[in-house]
């Protein structure tokens, strides 16, 4: 029996052989380790994410993330339901939050799920991995299991925008929110200061705007690199999907030299409780984090 | 005196004792200060030491002494004893603590003691211990002039006190501007919607209370007499003259809305466009219904337009803002849209100012649909059946233009607060002059007189700033130039209803205190309680007016053979007039030429040939002593040539005191005030302006007696300069010392 | 669709306001913005020279009627969701949600500017994980590389072949999906049901005939 | 045992800042007798930590000294320091108040003379200057201090300190075994005069406030310009002392924002437009001021004021709300945001930002008796039931000074109504 347990929402960038595969990987090996138990919410569908606004207009968005919760409650009863992706999380959240403030909204959204056959009652709580991580289990939690402290590494915990604003985790400023320089130093590495934090990586506008998304994903590494960190450290898929794949187009473009390798906090954790290189999915990273994977290999 | 029984006391406490030498000071203090009784004490303000002074005051019948310690700021709980003439000789702030303990300085600085001694033997000595006058009028009836939600507050709240109030109202209803308003600005919260006027419930209050009396379409024709006793005659419109007797007055006389047929670029007298008060006037005609046009039109859209005619620029409309605007012109979109919310209201601003929770009020309104846009307005055209008005977007930054049914200028309010009395006093020298054009100058600004005072210095209270009765003190918004007259409400200040219950309040506050403190022979703020007061040897009055003209406060009149008459419980105890009279026959008990030229006269003057200067210092109780004294608590060091004495005004200082020092072989003297000019400190108004004037004319003297102009120093001294003021002194002392030593010494 | 958007000019008598409080997501807040500047000053400001309008700017043209000008500015299509406006406003506005509701709008409307890449984008993501309930990241980037036509898509997947080719590598990109290998959802029928009643709803409840 | 005189016709005020002083002052000079306790060891409140006032331009110490010398001259009020209310009991007419005065360890023998401070080594954070400087823990408050008596800091005691501080009086002033005590007091009518408190700058986060050392609150401002500050009046950079020469004023820092204060304070657009004065007076025409801001609230005559500030050349004014501000290299604050009107970007580098901090009650939060209403905001509200106590100055609304005598004035008259009641009623 679990200690915790939550029905998980993966969301679609964290499947196998998607472009966050392998954050899911380190996510899993990380609970395993925590004794986190997640149980995959069955048949699961896309929150539709923050950019297909235009064309789905409201209603369906909210439908969308609906049924998940429908499918939550009905298999998975009294769990949380609990994302790793940011953008599911916060749509999820959103989702959540308009319906329970809207009887219209709520109605409308029921009669749309009957034609799916489902139905909503109450709307499960929606976490983020980082959440349960903090609250359900704390900081000290976290420490117990560390077998490898990652000594004398620094790393830049790039926050960005959806764990942070606009519901954020609890009691941190969206300005200067501290949690992930925590997570890092739980496992015994740097967390370098820098003000970049929480500044955009551009989002979905990467494939829009990919001009205006890199100028801003450079100033993030530069200040990144400006403050020592050799690495950055996010928990949001598009965030290191964005600031990791450009850099190459971004070195072109403006003559960096970058190449700094973009890690999920749960790739370090799972380092850390002396996984390896391969349960950490470091092989997932398209720029390499040899550092690392020399620290696994030890 | 005969029964005067003198006292000096010598403290040795806070190193007084080991600075100097206190047997020398007690010498000093029985040979030359001659006083009766002489004692030393380690630690003069300890309970013991106290209880030493007062043994001696109810059983030796020592009715002056003189206490030689610390500075008169210091310590007035222990040295508290009501009914002794009490001197403070300060030994401590304006000696050991100015001065460094070095063996060098030993000398001097005991010099200095011994003038302090001197100076405070010889001060108390020319004191009496003022016991105050009863008899100045004990009248405890309040008058109130206006009859707007300001003067029924202020009536109603004395009433609550217990004291009678007779109220004049120059129409014939009770209620004011805020009778008019259809709602008025919400005053609690949620602070959402406009709320009711609230008029009806204050008439019937005033009405059922027996306290006041009521005078409607009634003015005051005639104000005599002074606080505790003023009698006022009330000119009732088809009826007699009524008489009352006051004791003090509160001035709600309200104000007019600015004229909006001066702005016609904004539409002013055109059909569809009203000011404020005309909106008032549309929202109550319809009565909660569909608010309509004087062409009976329904109104589907309005604009207002904030800030019309006012802070202007140009200087052809009011430069100030009147605070309520913003909010009004928000409640009277809300007449619209609480009705019907389909009716485009749009405010059009440069600042929106909302002060306070205002800012719900705003947002209620913008909740409610109403629409504000930041543009600054150049005209209003009628167009079409409405008008058209043209304005620029500030932040889409183009010029534009806006239809609708009605357009509402938010005009501001001007006080209805009689001539100004420096145009009428200039009008009435011209006229004395037999300017027939300035007699009908003098006659048309007495015409708008509203109290009809009758002051030797004017008919009504002076004016601030833009003709509104205000104080100019930002810690004393009721410090009035006519004592127990206080004006209320937007005749004081621009403000909205709210406020003007508040301001009310306030003002029937100061005049009851006024009242009190008249029936006791007290003076009001800022010398709250003083009991001294001046008297005149009329003797040897020339009749030069100067007094008369320059008492700051109007207190004093001519009698018919034009000597001064004073009204002590108008008088605010300065000694502006003491320091004005040429032949020097004003005095207080415990403050006159005397108690300040005997200090003078005491100190030691060495010989030319000692090297030892002395400067004396009149300083400003106020701002420049205080420094003094706070310099001293740093330790900052200063010259050990300067005697400092304090005065409650400069314009208390009369020039006998500097002749007489410079004849005495003073080698400077320098002068301590407050700021003058438009942005004065001077708490007596022009005190400190006129004594700098009358020093001008010393100069003179100065060259008859051969002196350098330089012998005669004047500072513009505030309370912060702690730091820089010791270091002015010594400069000058240096100055002195250079210029060579007085030729008048020892003649 | 031109039609529908004289149809709406007309139905709230050109009282835009009015308009967008009934038609835009969040629209209703838009009147409470006291023109601060807040939310401009936080939208990320290495877009130079910056958006043609920021929001407070926008909400303005909105009061003053400026439909069209509005509808039509590529400027809420630069939002990229980061909600630093939404978080700041003093007045609380949903400021995000208000600029992706007007996009909606005015793409609903058909009157957004043409060729506006991001509305093409919001289009195919929606489309593509409706299609199977999931994402095809595959088919995605196709959908978005050849929406210029088949030259400008290989030029466009040449410029990006390093990252495609990176994410291979890295087992992040499965080219089997484009040949329809995908992640799908069982219940397809179900959601596709679901999605079409809830369009219909909502064209129900703002007044809209179904697109 | 500290034993205070007063029956159901006293008046107790709580707070002796300029508004309860002016409470106080005013009932006294009316022939009522009044208790006034103040928590401070100081009377004078944050009037006294004010350099100047607006519009004048002239120093607070000025007007405080003339309330001294009202309150010295009167016998009819006692004052407490040191002491707050912990509870009111009772009804209109016949309250029983509790008192807790906390030790000074300094008695009544006290003469200033300052030789316990010389004595102490240790030294405490200066609350009276914004913590920005430090005192002896044997200190006088400031220059004006009222009582004009030494305050030993509460760390001071068991320490060397203590007996160090003791053994300097030569006049048994220092008194190492005051206890805390609660005293107990009749009054008929009650003024509540607590004031305001700067509002937490930390609290708005995009402004850095507490992390960047050169972005300050207005209220510190006041202390940097004040010569009797801890800079001696020089306008410095807290990170390096360096001459701060070109400052921004933020306006609207908590105020007017529905994340922080709902409501406008008033006085902080007049006090920033005053500082900019401190500004020229202390550079110049090389001293540089930015005022950004939403709406200049220079209500009524005080829009002289503004038009004079407009007029200077070396202030400028943005009509925005900074979004943002960061730190650059050289720890330069850098305010990022637009200008509204017409819409322009600036990420504008200045020497050192003035947060205009807003007013909140002191009260939020405090204890109070039920009978006394407090709005949503925390402002006490007349009270309709018509009880014996009546809020007096910013504990009622944003005030500024003047606004907050006159209210202060009126709350004095409104406890004489119902002592004069008690009186008449008692014959």
């Amino acid at each position: 029996m679990a200690r915790k347990e939550y029905a998980f929402y993966p969301g679609c960038s964290s499947q196998k052989g998607a472009s966050a595969s392998n954050y899911l990987t380190s996510v899993e090996s990380m609970c395993k380790t925590l004794d986190i138990k997640m149980t995959e919410i069955p048949d699961w569908n896309c929150c539709g994410a923050s950019i297909s606004y235009a064309e789905a207009g409201e209603l369906p968005r909210h439908v969308m993330n609906a049924r998940n919760f429908a499918l939550a409650e009905q298999n998975l009863p009294g769990q949380d339901i609990l994302a790793t992706c940011a953008a599911c999380w916060l749509g999820a959240r959103e989702s959540k939050e308009r319906l329970e403030h809207s009887d219209v909204l709520m109605a409308d959204t029921n009669e749309a799920l009957k034609e799916a056959g489902l139905n909503i009652k109450v709307i499960p709580e929606v976490r983020h991995m980082v959440e349960v991580l903090i609250e359900d289990l704390g900081y000290d939690e976290l420490k117990k299991p560390v077998k490898k402290p990652l000594e004398g590494m620094k790393f830049a915990g790039y926050v960005g925008c959806q764990t942070n604003r606009p519901f954020g985790i609890h009691g941190e400023s969206f300005e200067n929110p501290v949690y992930l320089d925590k997570l890092i130093e739980t496992v015994g590495g740097e967390a370098v200061p820098y003000d970049q934090k929480v500044t955009c990586c551009g989002g979905a506008l990467a494939f829009s705007e990919p001009d205006k998304a890199q100028a801003q994903i450079r100033d993030i590494i530069e200040s990144a690199y400006d403050n020592g960190a050799e690495m950055i450290v996010t928990p949001c898929p598009l965030c290191q999907a964005n600031v990791e794949v450009y850099q190459g187009s971004i070195n072109k473009k403006y003559g960096t030299k970058f190449n700094i390798p973009v890690l999920y906090y749960s790739q370090l954790m799972t380092l850390a409780y002396g996984g390896s290189a391969k349960e950490a999915a470091l092989d997932g990273n398209v720029i390499r984090a040899r550092k690392l994977e020399e620290f696994a290999g030890r | 005196m005969a029964d005067m029984k003198t006292a000096a006391y010598i403290c040795k406490g806070c190193e007084l004792g080991t600075r100097l030498d206190a047997a020398a000071l007690v010498k000093t203090a029985t040979k030359e200060g001659k006083m009766h009784l002489v004692r030393e004490h380690d630690f003069l303000c300890s309970a013991e030491g106290v209880a030493m002074i007062q043994n001696d005051i109810d059983n030796e019948g020592v009715t002056h002494a003189a206490i030689c310690a610390c500075s008169r700021r210091a310590k007035t709980e222990a040295f508290n004893f009501p009914t002794t003439a009490i001197s403070r000789g300060n030994l401590r702030e304006g000696v050991i603590w100015v001065r460094p303990d070095t063996d060098e300085a030993r000398e001097t600085t005991q010099e200095m003691a011994e003038d302090y001694v001197r100076m405070a033997c010889a001060e108390v000595k020319a004191m009496t211990q003022p016991k105050g006058n009863p008899n100045t009028g004990g009248v405890k009836t309040l008058l109130v002039v206006g009859g707007g939600i300001s003067g029924m507050t202020a009536a109603l709240e004395a009433a609550r006190a217990g004291y009678k109030v007779v109220l004049v109202e120059k129409t014939g209803a009770l209620g004011g501007w805020t009778a008019k308003l259809h709602k008025r600005i919400p005053t609690r919260e949620p602070f959402k919607s406009p709320e009711d006027n609230g008029i009806a419930d204050l008439i019937a209050q005033i009405e059922a209370d027996a306290n006041i009396k009521v005078y409607l379409n009634a003015t005051l024709a005639k104000t005599a007499g002074a606080p505790g006793r003023f009698k006022v005659d009330i000119a009732v419109e088809s009826g007699p003259t009524a008489t009352e007797d006051v004791g003090a007055i509160v001035q709600a006389t309200g104000f007019t809305p600015y004229d909006m047929n001066k702005l016609p670029h904004l539409g002013g007298g055109q059909a569809n466009v009203v000011d404020q008060a005309g909106l008032e006037a549309l929202a109550r005609a319809a009565n909660g219904g569909p608010i309509k046009r004087a062409d009976g039109k329904e109104v589907k859209s309005v604009v207002f337009v904030q800030c019309a005619g006012q802070r202007d620029t140009t200087g052809e409309h009011l430069q100030y803002c009147s605070g309520h605007c913003c909010n009004t012109s928000i409640k009277q979109a809300m007449y619209f849209k609480d009705g019907n919310p389909d009716i485009d209201t749009v405010v059009l601003y440069t600042d929106l100012r909302t002060p306070g929770n205002g800012e719900d009020f705003y947002r209620s309104a913008q909740n409610k649909g109403v629409i504000f846009s930041k543009g600054a307005v150049s005209r209003v055209e009628s167009a079409g059946g409405g008008c058209k008005v043209k304005f620029k977007d500030l932040i889409l930054n183009e010029e534009t233009e806006a239809e609708a049914d009605l357009v509402v200028l938010a005009t501001g309010m001007v006080p209805t607060s009689g001539p100004d009395l420096d145009a009428l006093a200039e009008a009435t020298r011209v006229a004395e002059g037999g300017d027939e054009a300035a007699k009908e100058q003098v006659i048309q600004l007495r015409s708008k007189s509203v109290l009809n005072l009758e002051y030797r210095q004017g008919p009504d209270i002076p004016q601030f700033k833009h003709g509104f009765n205000d104080s100019h003190f930002i810690c004393f918004p009721y410090e009035t130039r006519r004592t127990a007259i206080y004006a209320a409400g937007p005749v004081r200040r621009p403000m909205d209803t709210a406020q003007a219950v508040e301001d009310a309040t306030g003002a029937a506050m100061k005049a009851i205190q006024a009242m009190e403190n008249a029936g006791l022979g007290r003076a009001a703020h800022p010398r709250a309680g003083d009991l001294s007061f001046p008297t005149a040897r009329l003797e040897g009055c020339t009749q030069c007016k100067r007094c008369t003209v320059e008492c700051p406060f109007g207190a004093i009149d001519e009698d018919e053979r034009r000597f001064p008459l004073f009204n002590e419980s108008r008088c605010r105890r300065c000694g502006t007039c003491m320091g004005a009279c040429p032949v020097r026959v004003i005095s207080f008990e415990n403050y006159s030429v005397n108690t300040v030229g005997a200090q003078i006269k005491a100190v030691d003057i060495p010989d030319e040939f000692s090297e030892k200067p002395r400067i004396l210092i009149l300083a400003c109780e106020n701002d420049a002593y205080p420094a003094l004294d706070m310099a001293a608590m740093n330790r900052y060091e200063y010259s050990a040539f300067v005697r400092a004495i304090p005065v409650r005004c400069l314009g208390s200082v009369n020039t006998i005191w500097i002749t007489d020092a410079l004849n005495s072989g003073f080698d400077g003297v320098m002068l301590m005030g407050c700021k003058h000019g438009e942005e004065y400190q001077c708490h007596f108004v022009k005190g400190s302006e006129l004594g700098r004037y009358r020093m001008s004319k010393v100069y003179d003297t100065l060259k008859g007696m051969n002196l350098e102009e330089q012998r005669l120093m004047d500072l513009e001294v505030a309370i912060t300069d702690i730091e820089t003021l010791p270091q002015r002194i010594n400069d000058y002392a240096a100055k002195i010392v250079e210029m060579g030593m007085s030729p008048f010494k020892g003649l | 669709m031109s039609d529908m958007n004289q149809q709406m000019a007309a139905r709230y008598k050109n009282n835009f306001l009015k308009e967008v409080e009934a038609q835009v997501e969040m629209g209703e807040w838009v009147k409470m913005c006291m023109q601060c500047g807040v939310c401009a000053g936080s939208c990320p400001t290495n877009f130079h020279p910056g958006w043609e309008h920021p929001p407070q700017e926008i909400f303005m043209m909105i009061r003053a009627g400026k439909r069209e000008e509005v509808l039509t500015s590529p400027s809420m299509w630069m939002c990229t969701s980061c909600y630093n406006c939404y978080v700041r406003c003093p007045r609380k506005l949903p400021i995000t949600h208000i600029m992706h509701g007007l996009a909606e709008y005015a793409y609903q409307l058909g009157v957004a500017p043409k060729f506006q890449p991001t509305q093409h984008l919001s289009k195919t993501f929606w489309d593509n994980c409706t299609k199977t309930g999931r994402v095809n990241e595959v088919k995605l980037t196709q959908t978005l590389y050849f929406r210029d036509g088949l030259m400008a898509g290989i030029k466009q997947g040449l410029a990006m072949k390093d990252v495609a080719l990176g994410l291979v590598k890295a087992k992040r990109l499965n080219l089997m999906e484009a040949l329809g290998f995908g992640h799908k959802c069982k219940d397809i029928k179900g959601i596709h049901a679901m999605l079409a009643k809830a369009r219909e709803l909502e064209a129900k409840r703002k007044g809209r005939q179904p697109a | 045992m500290t034993s205070v005189v007063a029956t159901n016709q006293t008046i107790l005020v709580v707070g002796g800042g300029i508004a309860g002083m002016t409470a106080a002052l005013e009932a006294a000079e009316t022939g009522k007798n009044v208790v006034l306790v103040e928590k401070n060891p100081y009377l004078g409140g944050r009037t006294a930590q004010l350099y100047r006032y607006f519009p004048k331009m002239c120093h607070p110490t000025c007007g405080l000294e003339i309330n001294l010398r009202r309150l010295k001259a009167n016998p009819r009020i006692q004052v407490y320091t040191l002491a707050e209310v912990t509870g009111i009991e009772g009804r209109k007419g016949d309250y029983t108040v509790n008192v807790r005065l906390t030790p000074r360890y300094v008695n009544d023998n006290c003469t200033a003379c300052g030789e316990c401070g010389k004595a102490v080594e240790a030294e405490v954070s200066d609350a009276f200057n914004y913590n920005l400087g430090k005192v002896k823990v044997a200190y006088l408050p400031h220059a004006m201090a009222y009582p004009q008596r030494y305050v030993l800091d509460p760390s001071i005691v068991g320490t060397p300190d203590a007996e160090r501080a003791k053994a300097a009086c030569k006049y048994g002033a220092v008194d190492l075994d005051q206890k805390e005590e609660t005293v107990s007091l009749r009054a008929g009518a009650i003024v509540w005069a607590t004031g305001w408190q700067p509002y937490d700058a930390e609290k708005i986060t995009p402004y850095r406030y507490g992390e960047f050392p050169n972005v300050i609150t207005n209220v510190e401002f006041e202390r940097l310009a004040d010569p009797h500050g801890p800079t001696g009046g020089k306008i410095l950079r807290p990170s390096d002392g360096r001459e701060a020469k070109n400052i921004a004023f933020i306006q609207c820092a908590g105020s007017r924002d529905e994340n922080h204060l709902r409501h406008c304070s008033r006085f902080c657009c007049m006090g920033s437009l005053k500082q900019t004065h401190y500004v020229q007076e202390a550079y110049g025409d090389e001293g540089k001021s930015t005022i950004y801001y939403i709406d200049i609230r220079a209500i009524d005559r005080f829009e002289d004021f503004y038009a004079k500030v407009k007029a200077n050349p070396n202030v400028s004014f943005v009509k925005s709300k900074v979004a943002r501000i960061s730190q650059d290299k050289d720890g330069n604050p850098v305010c990022w945001g637009v200008d509204t009107e017409g819409y322009k970007r600036y990420a504008t580098t200045h020497d050192l930002v003035v947060l205009a901090v807003g007013m909140e009650p002191s009260v939020k939060g405090v204890d109070i008796p039920a009978e006394v209403m407090a709005d949503s905001s925390g402002f006490i509200m007349a009270d309709p039931q018509n009880a014996g106590i009546f809020g007096a100055g910013c504990a009622t609304n944003a005030l500024d000074v003047n606004r907050a005598v006159q209210s202060a004035t009126a709350a004095a008259l409104r406890a004489i109504q119902v002592v004069n009641k008690v009186a008449r009623a008692e014959g």
